[in-house]
């Protein structure tokens, strides 16, 4: 199947950010931008500022200064993190997040929750569209189950699974608010090769089949290179490189800050 | 053996959604309500249901409301007893402000009175954690107790400072004997627990249970913090209210507000952790354990009579009633809803261990 | 002018009052500090403490005596909780151990009064229990002993703290769990250790509010008193419960005398939990604890 | 591990309830049963238990003395409440239909428990014999046909209180102008007295102002600095438990005599004045009965139980204020009992028929004397209307020893607390839908 990267407003786009913790810099005048089915992957040092951006493109960070774009307009300053969300862009975290003293198939139905309506007495009374909403709802998530492999611990609190499954389930979490743009953090961190395989699969599937595009922070050079467009590099909360993954590669400054040095990643 | 759901396949989402998916379960249960509706009123005499039975349902009541805002939202509340003495003072002086309205009407009153309160101080849940939420419920805690013994108005300005629950009469049919007012309190428990039984399998009570396990990533995956708190807080006192009504109208007939202390809502706060955070059967079990354990306790030292002063007895009652709690936490930290699960699990495999 | 100093002296009293909730708020964040434990039966240990002091020495022993007898009982009973209790409990959430203190609560008060007895035994330790004037200020020289009682044990935790092993192995666990144990401390000694200082804290406040109130079981419901304290100072800072016990203590007299008139009085049960309320919405970890850092 | 747990919870619950549905019916008539509902735990065990102590001692003593009331031997059985209403409505629940014909009579001892069962009564058929606590209101015993506020009641008993401080400002004219602080504590049964006390100031022109103390009033810096400020010429002390030593020595702190400060029954106890230490001397408060042992019927209770080895507490216990307190409440449920066996025979009783005889109870000094209790009780004269029996208060003095008499047995305003009693039995009948009976037989 061909994908064709889309041309027009970019999904998510921040410039000029700035963010900063007391006297903590964590990001200088950061902008980048993703465009519609595109994979981006961002890489550097560990407190390069990637998981920063994540938390500012998610709204738990607010920018000390700078502008979030979603779809070409401006996103309020301080947007929370539920309505971000809704927005149709989903994430996973570093140290996996998941709701540990839930299932599998209830952390998957949780990432459905924003797509549900809510209403307490119809819920407690579980009639009309709060059943059926129920049903309709747990057929998707049972369809992410499938699709990434994990029937047999559906039951499960995930607080009980291997890691390795655990990041599965927290990205069928993602994956079930049927995000445009999916932010992945660390992916692939931990997992031997493969789980890494699997979950390339599972990355490069969602965003050939559903045109979902695709933020990912890794360390794995070899998965950043083989399966993202673009590359953005960072390095003390600068972006200090953008390009497509052979170019980032020949460039001299990222030799030098990042690929070239001793980093074991 | 008995209890083995081997051969049992659900073919529908609905099915699998059913609120006891396994037959055995389905059977159980059905012999239970047949006991507690059918058997019980039946053949128990008035001790049991009156001053054994129908505290436990009302108690059981009190605890689911703390159990959602606790056990499933995580938010520690130690002010159950003050939202309980809301729904009883509000079900109290709408009746007696208004008497044309059917007592039940007034425990739906009570309930969503109740539920305001709760909502307001909530609102410190958005801010505050942890321990240093109990802070807040504290707060409503001494301050209503306060409010209700100090303002006349709730109590309708009677000399004594106490509320009186009006009789109870519904088409004509008045609950004074002990059978009717045990089904009246169980059908209000039982449909209420059943109603938060399907609360939380969905919508709502994964939102809450994502708010207990992780609220950082709750909110990141689209789930509004401040509103699911607060629906808790709301859903919580609501059950907390109408079982303060149900205290106040069914159980005692006559409350002062001292009726509602703070050791009132660590009772009910021992009944959850008990009976197990995030359970409604845990509940249910908590509840009859810390009511019925002091009264076999003195009964069963009843039979070592009088070799023991009765003051002996009353405080080797603390003893006894302290350790079993220890021993319970050692062995079975989850609480009874868990052991329960583990008897399952042996019945199961019953009679071959492995 | 008579205002002032009629001001003066309510202050000057919630401060002194304040000192005495302290007592019993250090023992329960001593505990919570270094095991993470909320330790409801930090109000019955008092208690406990209490009863079998005034219960030697009504055996006809010397004081002296009767405190170490108690802190030894105090020491066993470290040594029971930390082996049948906690020992057992490792890995446990925060709740079930907090639990588990309820159930020991409810252990002691029948165990110290199945001992002891229930009737109120004076306790006359001999503090000057009459009111002193300070120029025109009429203080209570009782609470300016109980006051200089906190003062000398805050001193001496302090040193404790500071210059033993056993201390410094306690600062270390308070600080980081992990380090504690990589240099080699048993966790086990640690939390008998703590334990064991609680309980000589308990003994303590067990002696002031005992000669205060009358040796009775009244005197374990000073916990309530202790827990919004704690919660203003913060569940694992010392000068924090002091500083914690100095604001309920002036502030609920304060709101007592100055509000009270206006609406019926009788709002020291819940001022201070308004209060403590209050502060925790603009400082979520009280004023003196640790800063809460969230990370994702 | 964990079967040790479910077998240790399978043996409780088996084994607890089997003495609740055992019961010992043998129907003969020849035992009298007494439920007995206690507390001997908790923060008021300190007062609850000399209490129980008395009463059990007096019951014991009427078996071993004369054999029971009328030939007919007393049986008991005690249930502990804690001082909570649900743990007392179990133990009304369980002891109610024990015995032969059924519980007699129940002394639930404390104003919420009191509350608990008020409800449950008229259908069970068994009275209440509130002996000083309890709803006031209840002395209208056509609304309250089941409840006795025996003795006085708490609005009796505090305008016999301004009466006692008339008497010592001179007359009840010398009471125009006078301030008395209310220092009381902060709940239902401390507020009972507010509105008595308004009335009260309107006749007598003097000025009132209450105090609440908070439970369990451990600290009541504030309150008494207030109470200093308002400069009071008496001090009203409603306390309850440890609230009211603490409220004596706050008192000798801020500078208010003890000899101003006037105490309610429950405020009138040797645990009350002696934590309090110096404090406390010179502390009045009232009673319905005497202290002390100098009593035909104290000394029987020690001779017949406590010299026999069958003494249920600590022999120095007799006579103090608790202890006394319990033995009076067994006297006037024995000659309640004793009333009703005139009227029925001598045999055992059931709960209307005790209802009856605490109804038609008359104990006038003569036959007080005869029991051996000249000068202990007033004389009770109680009648379908009236449910309080038309007690006197009496006065007595903390000496540092012990407490000495302070007065006279005094009357309270009648005319002033019936009205006010038929009133609030209205509100409370109105409100529960209740058609109060006539008492004109």
């Amino acid at each position: 199947m061909k994908r064709e990267i889309g041309s027009g407003p970019p999904v998510t786009a921040l410039e000029n950010i700035h963010l900063s913790f007391g006297g903590l810099r964590a990001l200088q005048d950061v902008s980048v931008a993703v465009q519609p089915r595109e994979r981006l992957a961002i890489i550097g040092p560990n407190g390069a500022g990637k998981s920063s951006l994540f938390n500012i493109i998610s709204g738990i960070y607010t920018a000390s200064s700078g502008v979030v774009r979603h779809k070409g307009e401006e996103r309020p300053s301080r947007m929370k993190p539920y309505e971000v969300a809704r927005l149709g862009i989903a994430r996973t975290f570093q140290n996996i997040a998941l709701f540990p003293g839930m299932s599998a198939l209830d952390n998957i139905m949780t990432g459905r929750n924003s797509l549900m309506r809510r209403g307490i007495l119809s819920e407690a009374l579980q009639l009309g569209w709060a059943r059926r909403q129920e049903i309709e709802h747990r057929r998707r998530a049972e369809e992410i189950i499938d699709f990434l492999e994990i029937p047999s611990v559906r039951r499960t609190p995930v607080g009980e699974l291997p890691y390795g499954m655990q990041k599965r389930v927290e990205l069928g979490r993602a994956l079930a608010a049927e995000p445009e743009l999916l932010l992945l953090d660390e992916p692939m961190a931990g997992m031997n090769l493969e789980e890494k395989e699997d979950m390339c699969r599972f990355i490069l599937d969602v965003n050939e089949i559903q045109g979902t595009t695709l933020i990912l922070v890794e360390h794995d050079m070899g998965v950043v290179m083989d399966i993202s467009d673009r590359v953005a590099v960072f390095d003390y909360g600068r972006k200090i490189a953008d390009a497509a993954p052979d170019d980032v590669r020949r460039d001299q400054t990222v030799i030098d800050a990042y690929l070239g040095t001793a980093h074991e990643h | 053996m008995f209890y083995r759901e081997t051969g049992q396949y659900k073919t529908t989402y609905a099915a699998d959604r059913a609120i006891f998916p396994i037959r055995q379960d389905r059977i159980g249960i059905a012999i239970l309500l047949v006991v507690a509706f059918v058997v019980i009123p039946l053949f128990a005499n008035e001790y049991w249901l009156r001053s054994v039975l129908t505290p436990v349902l009302v108690f059981s009541l009190a605890a689911i409301g703390l159990n959602i805002l606790t056990g499933y939202t995580g938010q520690l509340s130690l002010g159950t007893a003050a939202f309980m003495a809301v729904g009883a003072f509000a079900a109290y002086n709408l009746e007696v402000r208004v008497p044309e309205v059917p007592f039940l009407v007034s425990f739906v009153v009570a309930g969503l009175a109740a539920a305001g309160v709760g909502i307001l101080f909530g609102l410190p849940s958005l801010r505050i954690k942890g321990f240093y939420l109990a802070v807040a419920t504290l707060a409503a805690q001494f301050f209503i107790e306060w409010l209700f013994t100090h303002v006349g108005w709730f109590t309708n300005y009677s000399t004594s400072g106490v509320i009186t629950a009006p009789p109870m009469t519904l088409l004509g049919y008045s609950f004074e004997s002990a059978e009717s007012r045990y089904l009246l309190t169980l059908c209000i428990v039982a449909g209420m627990a059943i109603m938060a039984k399907n609360m939380v399998r969905s919508e709502l009570g994964r939102a809450w249970m994502a708010v207990r396990d992780m609220d950082v990533a709750a909110e990141a995956i689209g789930i509004n913090l401040m509103a699911t708190k607060l629906t808790a807080f709301a859903v919580s006192s609501f059950y907390c209210g109408v079982a303060g009504a149900l205290w106040a109208y069914v159980y005692l007939g006559t409350v002062e507000p001292q009726a509602f202390d703070v050791l009132r809502s660590f009772e009910i706060l021992f009944m959850v952790i008990i009976g197990g955070l995030g359970s409604i059967l845990g509940s249910f079990l908590g509840a009859a354990f810390i009511v019925l354990l002091p009264i076999f306790i003195a009964n069963a030292s009843g039979l070592f009579g009088s070799a023991l002063s009765a003051e002996t007895i009353a405080h080797l009652e603390f003893v006894i009633f302290g350790g079993l709690i220890i021993l319970f936490l050692v062995v079975e930290p989850l609480g009874l809803a868990r052991l329960w699960q583990i008897v399952k699990e042996k019945l199961r495999l019953w009679p071959f261990p492995y | 002018m008579d205002e002032l100093y009629f001001f003066l002296e309510v202050l000057i009293g919630g401060l002194l009052s304040g000192t005495l909730y302290s007592l019993v708020a250090l023992g329960f964040v001593l505990i919570y500090k270094a095991s993470g434990i909320f330790n409801f039966a930090q109000g019955t240990m008092v208690l406990f403490a209490a009863l079998t002091f005034v219960g030697v020495l009504e055996l006809g022993a010397p004081a002296l005596l009767a405190a170490v007898v108690t802190l030894a009982v105090m020491v066993v009973l470290a040594f029971a909780v930390e082996r049948f209790i906690f020992r057992h409990m490792v890995n446990q959430p925060q709740v079930i151990l907090f639990m588990a203190t309820i159930g020991l609560a409810y252990f002691l008060e029948g165990l110290g009064q199945t001992i002891w007895g229930t009737e109120v035994h004076v306790l006359d330790l001999g503090i000057p229990d009459r009111g002193l004037w300070l120029g025109p200020i009429l203080v209570s020289q009782f609470d300016l002993v109980a006051a200089a009682v906190v003062a000398l044990l805050v001193a001496g935790l302090g040193v404790f703290f500071r210059t033993t092993t056993m201390g410094r192995a306690l600062r270390g666990v308070a600080d980081d769990h992990q380090a504690a144990l990589s240099i080699g401390i048993p966790l086990h000694h640690v939390w008998v250790a703590v334990w064991s200082v609680a309980g000589f804290v308990a003994l303590v406040a067990g002696l002031v509010w005992g000669s205060k109130l009358g040796v009775q079981f009244s005197i374990s419901l000073v916990a309530l008193k202790a827990i919004p304290v704690m919660i203003i100072g913060g569940f694992t800072s010392i000068p924090g419960a002091i500083v914690g016990g100095l604001i309920v203590g002036a502030s609920e007299k304060l709101a007592e005398v100055y509000l009270g008139p206006f609406v019926g009085g009788g709002l020291e049960n819940w001022f201070p939990y308004m209060l403590a309320m209050l502060v925790l919405m603009v400082r979520p970890e009280g004023i003196f604890g640790e800063k809460i850092i969230e990370r994702v | 591990m964990h079967k040790c747990l479910l077998v240790a919870l399978a043996a409780l619950v088996l084994a607890g309830p089997v003495p609740a549905v055992a019961q010992d019916q043998s129907g003969d008539g020849a035992e009298q049963f007494i439920p007995i509902t206690s507390y001997r735990t908790g923060p008021y065990a300190v007062g609850g238990i000399p209490f129980m102590d008395g009463f059990v001692d007096y019951l014991k003593m009427i078996n071993a003395r004369d054999g029971g009331i009328e030939g007919v031997r007393i049986v008991w059985e005690e249930c502990e409440t804690a001082y909570k209403p649900d743990r007392f409505v179990e133990c009304y629940e369980r002891l109610k239909n024990r015995g032969e014909r059924g519980a007699s009579v129940f002394n639930p001892l404390g104003t919420p428990l009191t509350y608990a069962v008020i409800d449950r009564l008229p259908a069970d058929k068994i009275p209440l014999i509130t002996l000083g606590y309890g709803r006031t209101d209840a002395s209208d015993g056509r609304v309250f046909p089941y409840v006795f506020p025996l003795m006085v009641n708490y609005w009796s008993q505090n305008t016999a209180k301004i009466r006692y401080i008339a008497s010592l400002e001179g007359g009840l004219e010398n009471l125009d102008g006078l301030k008395i602080a209310n220092v009381h504590h902060d709940s239902a049964y401390g507020k009972e007295t507010a509105p008595v006390l308004a009335k009260q100031a309107e006749r007598y022109g003097f000025e009132v102002r209450h105090f609440p103390v908070v439970h369990p009033g451990i600290d009541q810096k504030a309150v008494w600095l207030n109470v200093r400020r308002y400069r009071p010429d008496y001090v009203i002390l409603r306390g309850w438990g440890v609230m009211n030593q603490t409220a004596l020595k706050e008192a000798a702190r801020v500078g208010v005599p003890a000899d101003k400060i006037v105490g309610v029954w429950w405020s009138c106890a040797e645990q009350d004045t002696v934590p309090a230490g110096d404090a406390a001397v010179g502390y009045t408060c009232s009673t319905f009965h005497n202290n002390g042992t100098d009593f035909q019927l104290m000394q029987d209770i020690i001779t017949h139980v406590h010299d026999a080895g069958d003494g249920t507490g600590p022999r120095e216990a007799v006579g103090t204020g608790f202890y006394n307190r319990g033995v009076i409440n067994a006297f006037v449920t024995v000659e309640a009992i004793r009333t009703a066996m005139g009227e029925f025979g001598a045999r055992a009783l059931g709960g209307e028929e005790v209802r009856w005889g605490i109804e038609n109870m008359e104990l006038t000094d003569a036959d007080i004397a005869a029991a051996g209790a000249a000068n202990l009780v007033p004389p009770i004269s109680v009648s379908c209307a009236d449910h309080e029996g038309g007690g006197k208060v009496l006065f007595v003095r903390w000496t540092g020893e012990s407490f000495e008499t302070a007065s006279d047995w005094l009357e309270p305003d009648r005319d002033l607390v019936r009205g006010m009693i038929e009133e609030s039995a209205a509100q409370y009948a109105a409100e529960k839908g209740i058609t109060p009976r006539t008492c004109e037989s």
